[in-house]
């Protein structure tokens, strides 16, 4: 590592220099007192636009690395993740649901959304030098593409109460063959999207929204079809991304953003749902797809998010 | 240290003490510009996240006794400035009649903001378990947002106008014994500065809490 | 920073100054408070803060005797607004960009 | 050329037999509670500072023990938090952020601008009454269960979630920030209006200069700290739910207004440390100050930029990508004023006269300290290597490299410096050197495995942890202990010292600074007579008053670029 390095390079290079110059002119005698020396602007200004270069370029290669580590690729598996305290829920787009561990395939991106029910947590995996906070009220994202087969460990690293140091577990990385034999192994528990379809009737949104079997608006509210990953007109003239942040407003707070075309109707949803029926409800949601063909284009990397698990 | 006439004794004369207090002074304003910069932080934050919502919310607000409190204000600072003016000009009655004024003119502040604290309290929009906004739910919770804001604005306020007024009322007694009608009269600057720069909190406070969005 | 030359000598502003500062300072508030029932869209709270930002120049300036102060208090007042636009412009500068496409 | 009005006893003469100084002026408890002579209240903070930091040591012993093993040594996981949450908010706000400032800066500001006093001493007095009333708060708040959120309070597990006494410590901490706002105050008023004749702002002492910028942090800083805090109270005790996630606030506005304050009062702690190194480097290399005006400038110029970084502690909070690249950025340009400051105490040592004694070797190792302490900031300022050591014991080793290998290495070399002019007593030399290496030994000791610890990814505030962490938590705990013995040492000789050391003339070392020219300890009023300065800072050539030869050339010719931090 470059940061290593200089680190070393600046560490060594005063030590020594502080060691040298401190014995080469210790006191002795008929060297009582130092000599004045002048200062020098070109040495001074030298000492400065050195290390302001060396930063610069420490700034630019983390600055890169950053921004890796923040971007999803687009087609990731998607996997999602409730911190609580002190426990992690996990939920895969197949069904299964695990707490504290998290089974995935080796060599390939996967990607965690992540939300809180109650303080702010952090989702570290040392081996895999990844870490992102886990927020209430709002999501937040983060992949890695793990690359050899394994147990990990998995820490919280946020403080977040008594057993914080006990919310963890472990990251099981299968080759893909495992991996399908432990998707297909656990129990019959229904996949998000179904546990999402029987919340949409359950709720009462297909009373507003339509059944979604067809491609047409519901009788007082847009159809949901094809909604996650295009572009929302709203009543006000903007036009936002219908990702898990606008999904989970829309929701929560139906009033904030409403589509062009529609009255503020609905009610809100808060305290009706929790984050894990909020996000069955999104699975439902996605995978409706992006049948209608004028979205098509608007979000390529949404259509090829869904497509991912139905492909294995 | 003791102290010769109104000379304290570290200081070399009384120039060099008349800037110091000044200066002090100032630079305990700036602390205070900051204390209340956090607050507007946290308020500009959630304006522009809920503006809607603050609207509906700021709307409760009694905008007439606001604008009035702001006009009291103002005259109290006027009021104010003008106690400095006879404490420069040497005038002992002067000085005591326009101290007067302005904690009277900080209480009837003080009164007003608390009939509006009173009407707050009728109305359930203190935040907490009693909190009752009309409105969509989350609306009502942006709102009660808004309210924790409101409370904690004007209420660290309505401190430093309390404060305010004691301080009045020790400058005061002072003034009567004329203390401050000499060539010393640091404490009647400092107090000026102090309770001039709780009016110019209130001026912000006004449009910001008061004005957001009347014309519907 | 010649501090020991700065015994600027008392500076006693004449009452007709404040007295036109104080009636400055309530056709302002009046006019804010009309301005406000208009509709101006996006310019009401910029209006608002505009006014309040002269209210308050005027407050510091001439109630608070900082036209008649020396430099090193005009630079502490300038030390005081530029640290809270840090604050609040820095902070901002995180909440504006986060909705921002990648 | 350079004589001050002002004084009486020529370096090398024996100081006046019991002459009236601060400390025999008046007796009894009131003269002492009473007191408005920043000296005696240095004095009273001294006390208050050393009990707050036994306290803290105590805790941080506990928690040292407890992580000798995977499981747990010694107490549950609620206890513990309790523990590096105290261990955190006693070091930080009652020990580190007042004690350099509030000690030595007390004592010394007057003394080296040649002043009577600070420019407001009841408010002096006030400040050490506030310190101790946040205290008390806090020292109940520990007695009646103690807080489990961490120094940081991040809501809303503070504001919500925690069942621990946070209100009173959030209160407590809330009134000690009234003393640092008053000290800052205090300070930069007294450093603009009551210097002596002839002391312009380009002769004060760098010690000043640092002062001066800590003062500048406490004052538009401490506020925002201030405030934060008392919304989380407000939340707690009134339900303003300001930051409240289930009404939609926003956990990480909490982080921001917090982290204001919190990153700076970083710099808090390690400016005057600074300032105490660059005195002791020059007294020690009998030399003038290598690049004075940089090295002050710097001074500033690291206040004023540490205000800029403070969202580098949220790289992984969720802040915007831009937000992040931005203050990573700004983070870097922190290090060019350090940089400058390490590159000029080396090349002061350049043709000096360097000896080692005690307050040098914990210069020196500042220095060394300091530059591992900064170096590893680099790793956490990059946002892409953040993202992997932020929170894990990465950051731990790092700030404790800047606070107790930066801060309380200076606070030490600060104390043994200036300890004849405060008690008139010479420390026992030996025994002081010893001290200094056990510290600086223990010290790597403990906190380098936690480099290694954090990098391997165990993560900070942990009970417990997985057993293959186990080797490197035993060494630190066995560094640690050595620590804990150099703390003691000085303790125990400086108590001695005050009664039995042998008497301190008023220029032992001998140094240039103003307050070596007033007896020690100094007179209530400091100088008999106000002094004039005629002499430029750090100057020992131009100085036959301090009774030192003449150097053996006169005249030096300026240091010649680059190359310079190798040798010569």
């Amino acid at each position: 590592m470059a940061l290593i390095v200089v680190a070393v390079f600046f560490s060594v290079l005063i030590g020594v220099g502080i060691f040298y110059l401190s014995f080469r002119y210790r006191r002795r005698p008929g060297h009582e007192v130092g000599q004045l020396v002048e200062g020098s602007q070109l040495l001074e200004i030298t000492w400065m636009v050195i290390p302001f270069i060396i930063a610069m370029v420490l700034f630019a290669w983390g600055a890169k690395l950053y921004v890796t580590i923040r971007q999803s690729p687009s087609d990731a598996l998607d996997v999602y993740v409730v911190g609580k305290q002190w426990m992690w829920k996990i939920q895969h787009t197949d069904g299964r649901r695990e707490f504290n561990e998290l089974h995935v395939p080796v060599n390939r991106d996967i990607k965690l959304t992540m939300i809180s029910e109650d303080v702010i947590h952090d989702f570290f995996v040392p081996a895999f030098r990844v870490k992102m906070d886990v927020l209430p009220g709002r999501y937040t994202t983060l992949w890695f593409r793990p690359t050899k087969t394994g147990r990990y460990h998995l820490f919280c690293s946020q403080y977040c109460g008594t057993n914080h140091s006990e919310m963890g577990g472990w990251v099981d990385v299968m080759e893909p063959s495992q991996y399908q034999a432990w998707l297909s192994g656990g129990s019959n528990s229904e996949s998000p999207e179904q546990a999402g379809q029987r919340l949409f009737t359950s709720l009462a949104c297909v009373s507003c929204h339509g059944d979604l079997s067809g491609s047409g608006p519901g009788p007082r509210a847009p159809s949901l079809r094809g909604l996650y990953g295009s572009m929302v007109k709203l009543s006000d003239g903007r036009t936002v991304l219908a990702d898990d942040a606008y999904l989970r407003e829309s929701v929560l707070d139906p009033g904030a953003k409403i589509v062009a075309g529609y009255d503020n109707i609905m009610p809100t949803f808060q305290g009706v749902v929790s984050e894990d029926q909020l996000l069955q409800l999104f699975a439902y949601i996605k995978s409706l797809g992006n049948q209608p063909a004028q979205n098509a284009s608007a979000a390529p990397g949404a259509s090829a998010t869904t497509a991912a698990p139905a492909a294995q | 240290m003791e102290r010769t006439g109104s000379l304290f004794g570290h200081f070399r004369d009384l120039d060099q003490q008349r800037e110091t207090a000044s200066l002090g002074m100032w630079v305990f304003l700036m602390t205070e510009v900051m204390f209340f910069g956090g607050m507007f932080l946290a308020y500009t934050v959630y304006r522009w996240k809920y503006h809607d919502a603050f609207a509906a919310a700021s709307r409760e607000l009694n905008v007439t006794m606001g604008a009035l409190n702001t006009g009291v204000l103002i005259l109290s600072s006027f009021t104010m400035a003008m106690a400095v003016w006879a404490s420069q000009m040497r005038k002992r009655n002067l000085l005591c009649i326009f101290l007067i004024a302005t904690m009277l003119l900080g209480a009837a502040f003080l009164t007003i903001k608390g009939f509006e604290y009173a009407q707050k309290f009728e109305h359930h929009l203190v935040p907490g378990p009693n909190f009752n906004f009309p409105g969509p739910e989350a609306e009502a919770q942006h709102a009660e947002i808004y309210f924790a804001l409101y409370f904690m604005m004007t209420g660290m306020h309505a401190l430093h106008m309390i404060i305010g007024e004691g301080m009045l009322l020790i400058l005061l007694i002072y003034a009567w014994k004329g203390s401050f009608t000499g060539d010393y009269h640091a404490p009647i600057e400092n107090g000026g500065l102090y309770w001039h720069f709780v009016d110019i909190v209130w001026i912000f406070l006004f449009p910001l809490l008061y004005l957001i969005d009347l014309h519907h | 920073m010649e501090t020991r030359s700065e015994h600027a000598p008392e500076h006693i502003v004449p009452i007709k100054t404040y007295a036109l500062i104080c009636a400055t300072l309530l056709v302002l508030t009046l006019t804010t408070y009309l301005v406000a029932f208009l509709d101006l869209g996006p310019f009401n709270i910029v209006v608002a803060i505009v006014i309040a930002c002269i209210k308050a120049s005027l407050v510091v300036l001439f109630f608070m005797h900082a036209a008649y102060a020396p430099r090193r208090t005009r630079l502490v007042i300038l030390a005081g607004m530029f640290w809270m636009m840090l604050l609040i412009g820095l902070s901002l500068a995180d909440y504006m960009t986060r909705a921002l496409p990648r | 050329m350079s004589t001050t009005t002002a004084n009486p006893p020529p370096a090398s003469s024996p100081p006046p037999k019991a002459h009236e100084n601060y400390l025999n002026a008046n007796y009894g408890i009131r003269s002492w509670l009473l007191t408005t002579d920043h000296k005696r209240i240095a004095l009273l903070y001294l006390v208050s500072v050393t009990i707050f930091f036994a306290m803290g040591g105590f805790f941080a012993m506990l928690i040292r023990l407890q992580l000798l093993t995977p499981e747990g040594f010694l107490v549950g996981p609620d206890t513990y938090n309790r523990l590096f949450t105290m261990h955190g908010v006693m070091m930080i706000f009652f020990f580190l952020i007042p004690s350099i400032p509030a000690v030595l800066g007390n004592f010394l500001i007057p003394l080296m601008i040649g002043a009577k006093d600070l420019a407001f001493p009841k408010l002096n007095l006030l400040s050490w009454y506030i310190f101790n009333i946040g205290a008390l708060f806090t020292v109940y708040a520990i007695v009646t269960g103690g807080v489990d959120t961490g120094w940081t309070f991040y809501t809303p597990y503070s504001s919500i979630y925690s069942n621990s006494q946070v209100s009173a410590a959030v209160i407590g901490i809330f009134i000690t920030g009234f003393s640092s706002i008053l000290t800052g105050l205090n300070f930069v008023v007294t450093i603009h209006t009551m210097r002596a004749p002839g002391m312009t702002w380009w002769r004060l002492p760098i010690f000043v200069w640092t002062q001066y910028a800590t003062s500048i942090i406490f004052i538009l800083g401490t506020p925002v700290l201030a405030i934060t805090l008392a919304l989380v109270a407000a939340e707690r005790l009134l339900h303003l739910g300001i930051f409240d996630p289930r009404l939609g606030g926003d956990p990480l506005l909490f982080q921001h207004l917090f982290w204001f304050y919190s990153h700076p009062a970083v710099y808090i702690m390690i400016l005057p440390a600074m300032g105490v190194t660059t005195e002791i480097i020059a007294t020690f290399a009998r030399k003038n100050l290598y690049g004075y005006k940089a090295v002050a400038m710097a001074s500033l110029g690291i206040a004023v930029i540490g205000f800029l970084v403070w969202a580098h502690h949220m790289f992984v909070a969720g802040i915007s990508i831009y937000a992040a690249m931005a203050f990573s950025l700004l983070s870097y340009l922190v290090a060019i004023p350090s940089a400058v400051k390490v590159f000029n105490w080396t090349a002061t040592l350049y043709r000096g006269s360097v000896s080692w004694q005690t307050p040098m070797l914990y210069a020196l190792g500042f220095i060394g300290l300091f530059v591992m302490g900064g170096m590893t900031g680099l790793f956490l300022a990059a946002i892409g290597a953040d993202v992997h050591v932020h929170d894990t014991y990465f950051v731990v080793a790092h700030f404790h490299y800047i606070m107790v290998g930066g801060a309380v290495m200076g606070y030490l070399g600060g104390l043994h410096y200036w300890w004849p002019k405060i008690t008139g007593r010479m420390y026992p030399e030996m025994l002081a050197r010893a001290a200094a290496i056990i510290l600086f030994v223990g010290f790597n000791l403990t906190f380098f495995p936690q480099f290694i610890l954090g990098y391997l990814g165990m993560p900070r505030r942990y009970a417990t942890y997985p057993p293959e962490f186990q080797v490197l938590n035993v060494f630190s705990t066995a560094g640690a202990s050595i620590l804990g013995l150099g703390y003691l040492l000085p303790i125990c000789y400086f108590v001695w010292s005050m009664r039995y050391g042998p008497k301190a003339s008023s220029n032992p070392w001998p140094a240039t600074g103003l307050e070596w020219q007033t007896s020690s300890p100094p007179p209530t009023e400091n100088f008999e007579v106000t002094p004039v300065v005629t002499w430029e800072p750090y100057d020992f050539e131009h100085r036959p008053d301090l009774g030192l030869p003449k150097p053996e050339r006169a005249r030096p010719k300026p240091l010649e670029a680059p190359g310079l931090e190798l040798g010569d």
